[in-house]
């Protein structure tokens, strides 16, 4: 019998972030009335975090098999097949309004949660991403959350000891009061030692390890969940500090017993801490689990049940060992320096029961915790198609050159090095491409494989059409990859969107999701992990709704490379190369950064991505690389073609001698338009030909845009844009901004 | 005029420096340490004599920037 | 060469350098845990690697300077015997007392990841017989605190027994502000003890050994070491 | 017993730190900051009760560990 140490109110329940439906549900469920800790069980189960209850029926409509896909969603990370008996781990994870409260320590536990998630399926993590958006420039608190956010990024994944080798930073007015920060890692194990999260054996011992448990965080789950008030600031939830130091010494403890044999299951502490892992262990394992808190070791006094159970401390792990391995693994944790306690045991049952001095505090059926979790099919509308603009009715207030020099020098598009400098991107001594590519490389061991990976989406475009945001998020991802001559795997993506209770937001949801699953399907791209964060909004005085963040689908896409050395890199490689352009141009200004940054208007259609030539044109660059014809390659993303070439430019310090655009096409659009499924690559002057003749075979729209040399790029009618200005466009706004400069 | 703002965590933060510390001390044989906390100390030179106005100046600075009232506290003293 | 890396907790390039040392040494050094306090017999050189050990929670490298296998690190180093600190390993060996000085916050106040210069100063000492005096090499840095002072004295006193061994410059080897990212007085990335025996640099040879990764220019630190205890031997 | 050992940098030793934050205070228009140097605080807590032992005992934690004598003054105060 459960005794009710506090009477359930209604607004206690409203509190937990339960609807009376849901608290009805509860008591349905159980046949009366819940103890406090119980309440706290099931809000934290039950919350938008851990049971996707908004998102759920939309996400199963994403494609998650390809014959090399070896675990797809549904564990702490997706895992996939790269060859040579090695697999290939990887998730991406938010922690957006932890990292808004406080940006040091939400950044730095953001990673530390997200690399736990990779570490605890067996894997070594061989690097990390990450995708951070900003509030304008120009709000008060955007320098101090950049500032905070990167420290603690970089503070964490440095000291933790893995490289952080690319992502994305971008601003926008719409974040101002919710900036994003979605981590991303990728870790290496072998394919026939991958741990999993399902308990198996009744009677067999759970153990806790780690860091102790305090009173981190408690609420954490549910704050993700609910939307911000003006009010937020003053409620200041309790902060989780992170711990690289421990989390190193839980890495390599959790890897030593997992390679000696010792552990038979094994779930990281996250979110909801205790009670979703315990949870998961047995509900997937299909057993009970009765937990003794008395045995829990504790930082801090006086924790009720309640506290410890819901704690978010970090850098904690639950497991089950084979019994006669316990002294073993336990030597081995203790050598680390590291907690061990037998909290509890599986048990026949199928009931979750949870002991605390002595008195029984929680019976609830396990399976039904997480199975019977609300399901919603919200209502939704979609957002209504914008117009097309036609390129010849925006209007093209300056020159060409001017136009890049300031466009190179925008927020948006300006070089991220400030950022990636703070990041140990070196380590491991595998880093083949650094940040600042397309897709950072990384050898295997000691190669010649290698992965690339990367972090992408283009918010604005998602904003005006989803479905085509959704596409273009995961074609860019897809693009990047195949830019460094990388075959497309598979993805994770960390869908960031506002208030699914309404209907508009609902919407993009929806249509993000719709574009994302068709464009993994056409281009055999498979999600396999990711992740929601919804209610990202402000609800700022005298407001009747909240402000939501422009919808935010990162997809993170990893892609593998036979043999390092067969990349391709974007810098131009010599002088007197032929630049050619793959795919077709039609200036499609439409929500570019041309028709934003430089015309002042946020409107109209993105471009649409035509899956079948992408993947046409993406296939034909990655042969070009293979066979070592192409010799410099960058996709054309963000600010067009010009931005992509100038990009080249920069990194190499060459030049080239543009030609004209063609006559049907205004030059501002030809120049600045962002039209999809582009590359501009580089070939020595004789193999121009027969790469013509190939692509005229597959129907590849090609284009000769010039030839390297010089040390400026040169436009008929153009003054010179000399690389080393274009570089001094693009390096000094960040650093400038950061050190109190203008926004 | 002399000031010194002393910040601390507040209690129930995790310290993961005070508990490297706590071990250190430890095993470098330093009896009877039962718990180790780190906190920052800022000495401050200010110009004026208002004592009043310092004071408030200092509150400010530690609000600001000196501390993270999310999950450090403060002190302010002004020391002559 | 009998190597040996030390792994301290929250050390985390042990493995960068273990493979480095195999690769231009054709031997596998061995890992010696912190709470050992012997060296293996015969060992000719120590290495101390990049990291956070204890997470650099106090000072960089206070913690570990304490640890046990230190005594034994001091008696090796007493023998005349070769101790190599790279990044953490040099702030561990300096707070240690075996070499002078302190490694203070970048002077920019961040951590910095990038490729830098450095003028090598002399090529007479077992750990610069691979390059030639005044080479410049380019090799990664990474680090928070890597800003090497002491007072006028000591300096004066590395300077004056030419003690420096690697200086932050520019890519044609000048002394320019602008090259030292983290402020270190007189550009100092690696100094020497006075016996000539153990050296503490901040940047990261071990990490350019290999064309892939970009730059070989690390290799030299450690062919030389080879070369110079193959000669002894 | 608690104790707390204060860490400061001695006199002359350059505070990048400390600089960084007076700049910052500036600009953040907090009036009349001549200097601000940045040190810590351990906030210890001690088995036993004799206050010479700790007094020892503290000492001798920060000789050993606590602070860099070579950059860094400390003192011991037992509060209590
Ligand atoms: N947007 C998504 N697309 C695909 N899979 C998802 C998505 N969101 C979550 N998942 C999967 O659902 C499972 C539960 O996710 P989550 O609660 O974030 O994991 P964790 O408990 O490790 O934090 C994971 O396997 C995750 O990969
Ligand atoms: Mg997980």
């Amino acid at each position: 019998m459960i005794l009710n140490e506090l009477a359930i109110t209604p607004e206690l329940v409203a509190q937990h972030g339960l609807t009376p439906e849901e608290y009805r549900r509860i008591l349905d469920l159980i046949g009366r009335e819940p103890s406090i800790t119980e309440l706290g069980i099931f809000s934290a189960m039950w919350n938008e975090h851990c049971s996707y209850k908004s998102s759920r029926v939309h996400l199963r409509t994403l494609p998650t098999k390809a014959p090399w896909v070896i675990q797809g969603p549904g564990e702490n990370a997706g895992v996939i097949d790269i060859g040579d008996g090695l697999a290939c781990v990887f998730k991406m994870e938010s922690h957006n309004h932890p990292s808004y409260i406080e940006p040091y320590q939400g950044a730095a536990t953001g990673v530390g949660g997200i690399l736990r998630d990779v570490f605890t399926m067996g894997a070594r993590p061989i690097a990390c991403l990450n995708a951070l958006s900003f509030g304008d420039p120009k709000h008060p608190k955007t320098r101090h959350l950049v500032a905070g956010v990167v420290a603690g990024i970089g503070g964490y994944g440095n000291s933790f000891g893995v490289p952080t080798v690319g992502g994305q930073v971008r601003f926008h007015t719409r974040y101002d009061g919710n900036n994003l920060v979605n981590a991303m890692a990728v870790g290496l194990a072998e394919t026939d030692k991958i741990f999993y999260a399902a308990a198996s054996g009744v009677g067999m011992p759970i153990v806790y390890l780690g860091s102790k448990t305090g009173r981190d965080g408690i609420h954490g789950a549910s704050m993700a969940s609910a939307e911000f008030g003006a009010d937020a600031e003053e409620k200041r939830p309790t902060v989780q500090v992170g711990d690289p130091f421990s989390e190193k010494l839980l890495l390599e403890a959790c890897l030593e017993i997992m390679a000696k044999g010792c552990v038979i299951a094994i779930q990281d502490m996250g979110a909801a801490g205790l009670t979703c892992s315990a949870v998961e262990m047995g509900a997937k394992g299909g057993l009970g689990v009765t937990l003794d808190l008395d045995k829990v070791p504790c930082r801090e006094t006086a924790m009720t049940a309640y506290e410890m159970m819901l704690s978010e401390s970090q850098e904690r792990m639950l497991m089950v060992l084979k019994p006669e391995k316990e002294q073993e693994a336990e030597a081995i944790f203790r050598k680390w320096g590291l907690d061990f306690a037998v909290v509890g045991e599986t048990t026949p049952s199928m009931r979750f029961i949870v002991c605390h001095q002595g008195v029984q505090v929680v019976d609830l059926p396990i399976k039904e915790l997480g199975d019977e979790a609300p399901v919603y099919h919200r209502p939704f509308v979609e957002t209504p198609k914008p117009p097309v603009i036609r390129a010849e009715d925006v209007y093209a207030p300056v020159p060409l050159a001017e136009t890049l020099e300031t466009l190179l020098a925008t927020p948006d598009l300006c070089s991220r090095r400030w950022v990636w400098e703070q990041y140990d991107h070196v380590i491991g001594g595998n880093t083949v491409q650094r940040p600042g590519g397309d897709a950072a490389v990384v050898r295997v061991d000691e190669g010649p494989k290698a992965l690339a990976m990367t972090a992408d989406v283009t918010p604005r475009y998602c904003e005006a059409d989803p479905f085509e945001g959704g596409k273009q998020a995961v074609a860019e991802a897809w693009r990047n990859l195949t830019a460094v001559g990388a075959r497309p795997l598979a993805v994770t993506d960390n869908l960031n969107f506002g208030n699914p209770e309404r209907p508009e937001i609902m919407g993009q949801l929806v249509g993000c999701i719709r574009g994302i699953a068709e464009a993994c399907t056409a281009l055999v791209f498979p999600v396999v992990s990711g992740n929601v964060s919804l209610y990202n909004e402000t609800k700022f005085a005298g407001e009747e709704s909240g402000r939501a963040i422009l919808p935010t689908p990162t997809i993170g896409g990893v892609g593998v490379l036979d043999d390092f050395a067969i990349s391709a890199t974007l810098a131009f490689k010599a002088e007197g190369e032929a630049i050619l352009l793959v795919g077709a141009t039609q200036g499609w200004l439409g929500q570019s950064l041309y028709l934003r940054d430089i015309c002042g208007r946020e409107d109209g259609a993105p471009p649409p991505v035509d899956l079948a030539a992408e993947k046409r044109n993406g296939d034909l660059v990655r042969a070009l690389i293979g066979e070592r014809i192409a010799t410099a390659v960058h996709d054309v993303s963000d600010g067009g073609l010009l931005v992509a070439l100038a990009e080249m430019a920069m990194a190499s310090g060459i030049g080239a001698q543009l030609d004209a655009s063609p006559s049907d096409i205004p030059a501002h659009a030809f120049w600045f338009g962002e039209d999809q499924g582009r590359y501009a690559l580089t070939l020595r002057a004789n193999a121009v030909a027969a790469v013509v003749a190939r692509a005229q075979a597959a129907g590849i729209p090609l284009r000769h845009l010039g030839t390297t040399g010089g040390d400026a790029l040169t436009l008929p009618g153009e003054r010179h844009m000399l690389a080393a200005n274009l570089r001094q466009c693009s390096e000094s706004w960040l650093p400038a901004y950061m050190a109190g400069g203008p926004a | 005029m002399k000031a010194r703002i002393t910040v601390t965590l507040r209690a129930g933060i995790l310290d993961p420096q005070g508990r490297a510390i706590e071990g250190a001390l430890r095993s470098l044989g330093i009896a009877g340490v039962a718990s180790v906390r780190q906190g920052k100390v800022f000495d401050i030179e200010l110009e004026g004599t208002d004592r009043g106005a310092a004071e408030a100046a200092l509150k400010d600075a530690a609000d600001k920037l000196l501390a993270n009232t999310v999950i450090e506290n403060y002190r302010v003293e002004v020391v002559g | 060469m009998k190597a040996v890396v030390l792994v301290f907790p929250g050390i985390n390039r042990e493995r960068d350098m273990a493979r480095t040392l195999e690769l231009v040494a054709g031997a596998k050094p061995a890992m010696v845990w912190h709470a050992e306090r012997e060296l293996p017999a015969g060992t000719d050189l120590v290495v101390l690697p990049g990291g956070f050990s204890y997470g650099d929670y106090l000072r960089c490298g206070a913690i570990a300077a304490r640890a046990p296998i230190m005594e034994a690190v001091r008696r090796h180093a007493e023998c005349g015997r070769l101790v190599l600190g790279v990044c953490n390993g040099f702030q561990i060996l300096c707070e240690a007392g075996l070499l002078p000085g302190v490694l203070m916050r970048n002077a920019m106040l961040k951590f910095i990841c990038r490729d830098v210069y450095l003028r090598v100063e002399r090529s007479d000492t077992p750990f610069t017989r691979g390059y030639n005096a005044g080479q410049v090499i380019r090799v990664p840095v990474a680090h928070g605190e890597g800003n090497y002072i002491a007072d006028g004295a000591t300096i004066a006193r590395l300077e004056g027994e030419g003690r420096v061994l690697f200086r932050y410059a520019s890519p044609d080897g000048m002394i320019d502000p602008n090259w030292n990212h983290n402020g270190a007085i007189n550009a100092i990335a690696g100094i020497l003890n006075a016996r000539g025996n153990v050296l503490g640099m901040m940047p990261h040879p071990e990490n350019h050994v290999e064309a892939a990764m970009g730059s070989t220019d690390g290799r030299g630190l450690f062919a030389g070491l080879v070369d110079h205890l193959e000669r002894a031997a």
